[in-house]
């Protein structure tokens, strides 16, 4: 795990799997945080505890993003007051764009078009920005039509959260999946962690569920737990009280600290966070009904 | 039975705009509720979708948002933002994109990124979907709170297109038709065909016009004649009270 | 089901979801042959006896495929007799291609880079073709890259045979699926055969095993057995016996008529064809092994 | 034990040419069953893909052809073209195409099309996925039946590009590294690293120089000094006889 978390060299481009408080590669972010790695770029659909502790933490220089949310726990915070700040390069864009970005890096295609952006500020933002380079208009070569072309994302390292693998790293993830299997793909490098690991045979049941073949994968990260205390559908529901908890101290500048030495740097590993954010009584509480998923 | 709210009637105006059939892009909260309540009246053939990708979802457990595990129970389908917002939405097919905001001005245009409270920059949520879905969808419904401070001339940042600058959607090279309803908990609004400038179309029952200009930061336009907002039916009021949002979640205040 | 082939318009543009000898919609293409369609444009990315069907029956004016195979069994006869003879409009692609320009087509995109084709005959011979329109030469607007552009791909109509849907047109595809779903979602009307129907509650259980989800669809037939004589995985292996038959009478463009006379003209729907292709007994042996899938 | 056949001499000479780790995109027929050979001898880590959609299977029936449901029996992933296709072979991953073909040239083009055999032109299956791999793997290798009219100056039809008119690749604005083995019943070929063109590499035992140079079409390198083509093992014999090809459906005649 920490090995793993090692070969991540500061400046690298990591995309992140998790959207809002669902399936955050807390293992990941936690080590990441641990190890303090530095002047990080993030991509991610829509950012959530996952990115806002990096930021909260100092690791991230430029964020490439559609969104962030808590739900309704709150806004991300420590993104928003960074922005505010003008603390980090900062990167706007919308749902689909990131995907269609991430799907052309999937492709192999280093550009693709898009009739979403036109006409609103986040473009005109993008065309100021540190973004300037990814967005161009161009014209259909056969029906003329106005598109935005996008470049390709191609992340150095993607992480992402699934509910099983197999040892040979061939993901099953449950529940929608938002922008996971194109962000998993275009990335040059794709780390797992997992709920479950389980028999390849079992895999073989019902391989129309693999929705990252294993030769896509360096490592699979085997982490009960490991997005506490965002919720992974099927395993266990989010933690509300934990990330109240996490937004009062987000909420100010003075206090994330607090919460990351308490939660994080004063942590040796995931479980001995799991420990301190509440042990085994507290999270078997969580744990998903079988037939509600949550 | 108690007093009607007027996120009661808000969103009962919503899933009155909404047709049998009908594929529609929904954002968390009152438009998800608007929507339940649409497919269980007269639209059971209308299908919600999520941008995270579930299509059908019928949640048994109010969620506290998109990302919860909640409102995708008993959906009939699970993919991701490339099926439901690349081969849906930008395929063109998605007849309504129903949404909140921060802020919409004269021209449907939608901010969700940031506010200037007394002269002081404080960023949101920004896009995720909403610039997508106002882009392509076939028409755009907002519901939100009526405040003039959320209904300026011009919103603070343009974060999903409506009638950019009063302009046809063509014109901006925008596929989706744009805005077509913002409901509050006054009024319904829409959209004059030549101007794209917002106009009225019907006042809450004990709202007057009055209390509604006075509190929309743009110019609106009313024509001669302005009806009433139809009440929610009692069956509409059960369903909302007793099974859509039981706990009053979103009902209880308005998002 | 008569009735909906029907709705289809001589002139229009199909596209089939079968593979070779697998998954071909037999059932549409043998009412499609009953209902003497005419100048019907057939899109597909390899074609197999569906496609070599209504060549043979005539009902083709124009072919779009990537290729076209019936396994060991032989080539396409009668799908390669009319390119021999030039009795129809041929475009030759290739599985990625074709993929790609359904792809754009589902994704609303009116075209589409690609890096296969370049410096092939395929091209010059799509160039020099009907599909001449529909290939350009083009720039990566960042990089530069030199792409072959290809316009989308929306059919009218597309047909696409799967294991299991329930009566929304909800759809299940095990094994793999070629280009199934962005044919699927490129098509202006989605039709489905399936060999099951099953309660909405049971598509509810595993909604991450819906491929095609139940709004795309206009139309679901329910027709056990309805991809005879191909293989449908998990349901029943393909019939050697018939292939070799068809194969037999498909050689000769004398003796294909005997074989759509006997199987297709001479019978009123897919249970009549059943019964002359050898009634229950012989069905029956094909039956797949529940571990197997064939 | 039996006599060795040439088709298990031409798919242990494939197999030798594969790495562990490696993906490899087969084609039906004998690329196959040397892909899986490998897989059984020096490289268990090699993913085998298949076109429709099949990540790493395991058959233990022999398939009739692609569309076979006995070929991705025990996979473990089912996707589609857009998976195997385009995220991986169009995203340059691809370490190895493996095809089969109707002709070869001296540069390594492929003809899947058509015939002109006594002048009558005949069609065939065309490319499916086989001008897709030729362009992208970053290797391609073919295996075929070593006949002049096979392999001939230039391919009757160029379905699949190799290094055309004798050009480098980059040039021809291909991704793909091209051409690298062609493997036959009597030969094993390569390509010359600069003028791209056919040269010989080994010789399978029992063939001369002159029968190969005689049933070849065009004009083939020969260095100073050719190897022979290492025979299969008794354990790879093994394998092939009665676990890969039991009933030779494949090793029976030259695919």
């Amino acid at each position: 795990m920490s090995e793993v978390v090692a070969t991540v060299p500061n400046g690298a481009h990591i995309a992140l799997g998790g959207f809002a408080i669902a399936r955050n590669v807390i293992t990941i972010v936690h080590e990441l945080i641990r190890q303090q790695k530095r002047e990080l770029v993030v991509s991610q659909g829509v950012a959530g505890l996952d990115t806002d502790l990096l930021v909260g933490a100092g690791l991230v220089s430029r964020l490439i993003i559609g969104g962030g949310s808590l739900d309704r726990f709150g806004p991300v915070h420590c993104i928003n007051r960074a922005r505010e700040t003008g603390s980090l390069l900062f990167e706007d864009w919308t749902s689909l764009s990131l995907c269609f970005r991430y799907l052309a890096g999937a492709l192999g295609l280093s550009f693709i078009p898009i009739k979403s952006l036109i006409a609103s500020e986040i473009l005109e933002r993008l065309e100021r920005g540190p973004g300037a380079g990814d967005v161009k208009p161009m014209q259909c070569p056969f029906t003329g039509e106005t598109y935005l072309a996008l470049s390709a994302l191609t992340p150095d390292v993607s992480f992402v959260h699934v509910q099983t693998a197999d040892a040979d790293g061939n993901c099953r993830i449950d529940g929608p999946r938002w922008e996971n299997e194109e962000q998993a793909k275009a990335a040059k490098r794709l780390i797992v962690v997992a709920e479950t690991i389980v028999p390849t045979e079992e895999i073989q049941r019902t391989p129309e569920r693999t929705i990252i073949p294993g030769h896509r994968v360096e490592a699979v990260i085997h982490q009960p737990f490991g997005a506490h205390p965002t919720a992974v559908f099927g395993c266990y529901d989010y933690d509300a009280a934990h990330l109240k908890l996490y937004v009062e101290h987000s909420k100010r500048a003075e206090r994330i600290g607090e919460y990351i030495d308490t939660y994080i740097r004063g942590t040796k590993n995931h479980p001995e966070y799991l420990e301190r954010a509440g042990g085994l009584a507290h999270l078997a509480a969580l744990k998903a009904d079988p037939v509600l998923g949550y | 039975m108690s007093e009607i709210r007027a996120t009661e009637i808000m969103v009962a105006a919503g899933a009155h705009e909404l047709k049998d059939g009908e594929t529609v892009v929904v954002g968390i909260g009152l438009p998800q509720i608007a929507c339940f309540l649409a497919k269980a009246t007269h639209a059971p053939g209308l299908t919600p979708l999520l941008e995270i990708g579930v299509a059908n979802m019928r949640p048994k457990d109010t969620p506290v948002g998109l990302a919860d595990s909640r409102i995708f129970y008993r959906a009939t389908c699970w993919s991701g933002f490339l099926d439901v917002m690349g081969m849906n939405l930008h395929r063109g097919i998605v007849d309504t994109g129903f949404l909140g905001a921060l802020e919409v001005d004269r021209f449907g245009n939608i901010n969700t990124t940031l506010s200037r409270e007394g002269g002081r920059l404080r960023y949101f949520n920004g896009s995720a979907g909403g610039n997508d879905v106002a882009s392509l969808a076939k028409r755009v419904i907002v519901i939100m709170r009526h405040e003039k401070r959320k209904l300026p001339v011009a919103v603070s940042h343009l974060t999903s297109p409506g009638f950019v600058g009063g302009r046809a959607r063509a014109e901006l090279g925008l596929r989706g038709g744009g805005p077509h309803r913002i409901i509050t908990d006054k009024a319904v609004m829409g959209f004059d065909k030549e101007n794209h400038s917002a106009t009225l179309v019907s006042l809450h029952p004990g709202v007057d016009l009055e209390d509604v200009l006075a509190n929309t930061g743009f110019p609106l336009q009313v024509p001669d004649v302005v009806p009433l907002t139809p009440l929610p039916t009692a069956e509409e009021l059960r369903l909302l009270r007793h099974e859509i949002d039981p706990k009053s979640v979103y009902l209880g205040g308005v998002g």
